[in-house]
């Protein structure tokens, strides 16, 4: 057991999987001589050299595609998109490509690629450097796509995208490089499409993903303190598959829910997650499955408008509080 | 201009990359075609271009009726016109180098030597077909043929083709990919970024630009502001040619070329200049086309030239070309006959092929399936 | 009053606008000698001329880009993008910068400019030529989106994007473009934003838009008939900004709902109406919200797998049946 | 290199488009810099020149003093070596032109004319910004003076640009459009789509490559496989040259080249090559900078090699040189603290810009906020 930042545990999976497997690669822009963007990739290009860690020029659209190709051919490249906005530009590559590529042919041949990028927001990159578009993958089948929030799951979930078949889409993100967490020695790769109870309770499902899913843990805990709340904490971990059972069990024991996220509200990720537990525990929910997001704005650069349209802790607290009264309402009232 | 037209012949394939950069080891013989007293090794091939060329046309006008007759769905685009240029490509391809094209590729997959049965039934879209019907004409894909697609996007290919290359030289390995486009390819974000990358990287890959004068109506000197599109090479440091392709000898001497320059370690730009004797898809009447230009084309027909030329030098004649082509029709009414006899895939597979490895959780549901059964009554639950 | 088809209300729409209003032009590949490649635009070239109908080499990201520029500085530009699969080649432009542009430098210069594109399926295309990826669209806050199911409504939506200052997605059919129906003369533009009852009924609410709008009509017409069914159908028309008032004042009434679409279901447009409806009519829903939608696979070109995959009417019926059945089992057994 | 290097004179420029290609109508008058007996105008432009890099300098270095003290958020890319170059790029446009740039563009919005209180106002994410506040560092616009933005995803501003010019040529405009990029920039795909289109359609467009060097960390020799880049613009035909950007006279004479280019009707691609003196954003300690290309650097210096330029032909002295200088700080320390002392936009206006149009049904709602109030129970609604 090690404690590591988010960054170091995806640093040391990169580098024990190069030392593994000769047929991995690293391919991006900056991730050789300026160490990475974010420095995920900081001393592999010295220790494995440029066959290895390929430094790219600006062309996203054409190193993900020839990432495509020498996934084809038996390599298993990772590949870093600098963030997922740029992601726009290589996405004729992903999903018209990669993700297609094994059922278009009949099965022929799969893609064992991996794009590592992060997402985020609240740095003041400003609009079109502060998207959450994970959607846009998600999505999308033949791709699976998956968002680890802490460095252990960052590391359990790389060894799995590392070793897939298919396309994965390896979701990071800004404001977690740098947190802590421990890290098991011997931590084996995870399974893609599984969600985690990352906190048991019956009184309420909280649920996110990525650093939304931290901020649930945090607030969770927050709440147990200050208001004696027993909150249950799902980590969706995997977006494409949704494991929509463990979802969907939980609310069934909570009877509520507020889902977590950094995209926009309408048709983001938590439109599914609400939709289905509005399906799947249609039976058991006491209220309206809240849903805190961005704002729907092109996000502003100046601070304070920037923080106005992310969500905050206390917009989490508040909706969990909204939520808990509603069902009080509606049970008390007896309406079900 | 760069490329050297040279004859082919097998001695002077290389049977090894030798690292260095498109040098010839034997002298070429130049053996202008046309020229008298063909060798029995040009003779030949001269046979095997031709038949191969007469074999796609047939299976070419066969899949038009075909889709008339609605047998075969989607786009459908024929290479009509194309067929010196594809049995001149072809040929001077191992059999383990790759090769990436986009949607017009019924006669790549046919002179790369896959089943003709096989590229019929993925046309018919039956279990037989050689993307097992999932690809329909514009993917078909043969990993044991080393055929990685059929790409409907413009210009997909390329970046993938790229990548092939990328991970040949990675392995050290000796074979190359080729990559073929059409002239409206040339103007997309991806032409660039993928020559760019081949040439920063030295990668064994040639870029074949199918140049037959349109892109659906638009002519090249539309959609292209320099119409000489080899030199575009220029703009990547990439060594290029263009090279007359309605004959399967030059096509071949340019190909062995740039083959060659790409098993030495460098990509190649090879514009082949050809026809698109009918519409863009099975069901565009060319409207668009001139008076004249359609006039033009009536006299163009890569195929008949070959027959005459052929006839001229000895290697056939009258008789032997109609006895072929008799042959030749009978064998694609065959072939229409197995893909029509073939299944039709089984829509239990429907899911089958969305991912290589198993995952939990995937979405297996048919349209209108409940995402959850309609849940028992649990009166007590709240 | 004039019978049109959906493509002949297209075809005259743009010919009016172009009459109408000098600064409108057109941009795509294909749209002037070749006459469109569904023929959209056929005849327009030879009446205005390659200054207002502008044939584009195939350059989908340089053509909407050049589109953004140009309505910056006043003109009108309707690009087709030939099929919606294409416009992933395209969506850096778009996402990143039309939808941006008036956000991002504080609302200094609008983008007024209409991408007209078909999506569809069942056209035996195959994976990457038929996807409904207009959800990648209807996330985005700066762009709208609408989705006419009739040539009535394309005129209507056509007329009200062109007059819009603002990107608007303007998504069309392959399917419709055959299909027949009244066009009032004087038709007036619509209102962006807006979905419509096309059916009023009591018994359940069906939802679609595109395509699924005139199945979702089709479908109740057929129900009325064959089961004396009362079922009120939804036509979305609008992507974004989406009408979530319009649909959840049906279901308060019907307390039932389907949704149809032609996309994937999982995070598919119809994942945000569900929701909607859940939360919005939360007091009222005696069923979950049931989605018909395309199977999550990459559309295989074969017949029978392309048509199993896709909905089909039958398909709808069961839906409707099995949820109808779900109210009147829960109402029957009185869990409200 | 075709571009001519000529001195800029009023005189010289035209008042109007002529519609025929790039002729020059006065012969140019041939003054390579530092020789000496400048003429009165040519001081007096000099003098401007010297002054817009030397508050461009301190600008940028108030800049970098108020990031680190987290005044200005984001990133923030700074024109510290560019000086020359963005002075004599600018000198040359109209008013009335339009100017599209990368990220990296607050000397650009300077020389334009945009107050600097303005933009510094911008950079520490107030109201009395250029864009209000919305943009920051890489986003500043100002429609008054025709600087369209300010892009930061690499290549974005490109087609954008190209789409101007075509408005331009659309309503028979007198101005053109001039559009910077770095040369990282060349690899992507828009430039391809971007010359290719601006060479077809003849538009009035100058592209400007601000060659540094470097993108990021990378060397020009490992982004571009011809790493002559002004060389690209043969593949699209576009008249090309490049130039010395470390002079602000060089570079005005050869962009008076391509802004006549421009005028007449065909684009024009410049390169202009010049420095990156510090990191690639305020941020980056440029680590991959080996010694010796510190060293040079060190010795490398538009703005004091100009300084010492004027002094040799007695534009200025070692006085009236620290007299401007301190004039300059002064003025870039109020222009600070304006900025300061601006409001923040009040968070009410978040929602005031997603559209330029009213809509219905448009989604404003905080972060948390409930879609449907929770409703009041109406016990027998079922
Ligand atoms: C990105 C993209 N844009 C548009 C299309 C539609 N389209 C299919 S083929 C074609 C013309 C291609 O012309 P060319 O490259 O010359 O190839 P050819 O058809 O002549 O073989 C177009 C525009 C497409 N498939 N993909
Ligand atoms: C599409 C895209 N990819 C990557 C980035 C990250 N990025 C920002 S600036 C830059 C380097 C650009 O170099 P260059 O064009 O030379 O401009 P310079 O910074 O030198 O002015 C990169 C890779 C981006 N903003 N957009
Ligand atoms: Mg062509
Ligand atoms: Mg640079």
């Amino acid at each position: 057991m090690t404690e590591l930042t988010y960054r170091e545990a995806l640093r040391q999976t990169l580098r024990s999987e190069l030392l593994r497997d000769e047929d991995v690669m690293l391919m991006g822009e900056e991730i050789g001589v300026f160490e990475g963007s974010y420095k995920i990739t900081a001393g592999l290009l010295e220790e494995f050299g440029p066959r290895r860690v390929r430094d790219t020029p600006i062309a996203e659209e054409g190193f993900t595609g020839a990432a495509i190709g020498a996934a084809m051919l038996g390599l298993r490249p990772v590949v870093e998109i600098m963030t997922i906005n740029f992601s726009l530009l290589a996405l004729d590559q992903i999903v018209n490509h990669a993700a297609k590529i094994h059922g278009m042919f009949g099965g022929q041949m799969s893609v064992p690629m991996v794009i590592r990028t992060p997402g985020g927001g609240g740095q003041q990159l400003g609009a079109s450097h502060s998207q959450n578009i994970e959607l846009y993958y998600a999505f999308v089948p033949g791709l699976k796509v998956v968002a680890p929030s802490t460095p252990a799951d960052a590391r359990a979930l790389l060894l799995a995208a590392i070793k897939d078949d298919d396309p994965v889409l390896f979701l990071e993100n800004l404001a977690l490089y740098n947190t802590k967490g421990d890290v098991p020695d011997d931590l084996p790769a995870a399974t893609i499409g599984k969600a985690k109870v990352t906190r048991p309770g019956r009184d309420l499902t909280l649920i996110g993903y990525s650093r939304m899913a931290v901020v649930a843990l945090e607030v969770a805990e927050e709440l147990a303190e200050s208001d004696g709340l027993d909150i249950e904490v799902i980590d969706l971990c995997s977006l494409r598959p949704l494991d929509r059972e463990t979802v969907v069990e939980s609310v069934k024991k909570t009877h509520a829910a507020v889902m977590l996220e950094d995209d926009w509200l309408t048709y983001g990720i938590g439109a599914e997650v609400a939709a289905t537990i509005s399906d799947g525990a249609f039976d058991y929910l006491d209220a309206p499955v809240r849903r805190v997001a961005m704002a729907e704005v092109p996000l502003p650069y100046s601070k304070p408008l920037e923080s106005a349209a992310l969500p905050s802790r206390q917009d989490v607290v508040n909706a969990i509080r909204a939520t808990l009264a509603a069902v009080g309402h509606r049970t008390s009232e007896g309406t079900r | 201009m760069s490329g050297t037209t040279r004859s082919s012949t097998p001695t002077r394939r290389r049977t090894k990359a030798t690292g260095t950069k498109a040098s010839v080891e034997t002298p070429p013989t130049e053996t202008p075609p046309g020229e008298n007293q063909p060798s029995e090794v040009e003779r030949e091939r001269a046979q095997r271009f031709y038949r191969q060329m007469l074999f796609i046309r047939r299976f070419e006008e066969r899949a038009q009726r075909a889709y008339t007759q609605a047998l075969i769905g989607g786009y459908c685009h024929l290479n009509l016109g194309e067929e010196a240029a594809i049995a001149g490509l072809m040929d001077e391809l191992r059999p383990e180098d790759y090769l990436f094209t986009n949607y017009r590729e019924h006669g790549y997959a046919l002179a790369r030597g896959i089943d003709p049965n096989a590229v019929m039934a993925e046309l018919f879209g039956r279990v037989d077909g050689v993307s097992k019907g999932w690809g329909g004409s514009m993917h078909m894909f043969d990993v044991s043929h080393r055929l990685l697609g059929g790409y409907g996007i413009v210009g997909g290919q390329l970046p993938i083709a790229t990548g092939a290359a990328l991970a040949l030289q990675y392995k050290g390995a000796d074979e190359i990919v080729m990559c073929t486009m059409g002239d409206g390819t040339v103007a997309i974000g991806a032409f660039h970024e993928s020559l760019n990358l081949a040439s920063l990287w030295d990668l064994p890959i040639v870029f074949v630009i199918i140049n037959n004068g349109l892109g659906m109506g638009t002519p090249v000197a539309h959609s292209s502001a320099l119409p000489d599109l080899y030199r575009r090479g220029d703009a990547y440091r990439i060594e290029s040619a263009r090279v007359d392709g309605m004959n399967p000898d030059i096509v071949a001497s340019a190909t062995a070329t740039a083959v060659d320059v790409a098993r030495g370690g460098r990509p190649y730009l090879l514009e082949v200049v050809t026809e698109r004797l009918k519409g863009h898809s099975v069901v565009d009447p060319a409207k668009y086309r001139s008076g004249d230009e359609a006039a033009r084309l009536k006299g163009v027909d890569p195929v008949r030239a070959y027959a005459q030329h052929l006839t001229a030098i000895g290697v056939h004649d009258a008789e032997s070309i109609a006895q072929l082509d008799a042959e030749v029709l009978r064998e694609v009414d065959a072939v229409a006959a197995f893909a029509a006899a073939s299944e039709f895939p089984d829509t239990s597979t429907l899911f089958d092929y969305t991912y290589a490895s198993p995952v939990p959780n995937d979405s297996r549901r048919l349209p209108g399936d409940a995402l959850y059964p309609a849940a028992p009554i649990v009166g007590g639950a709240a």
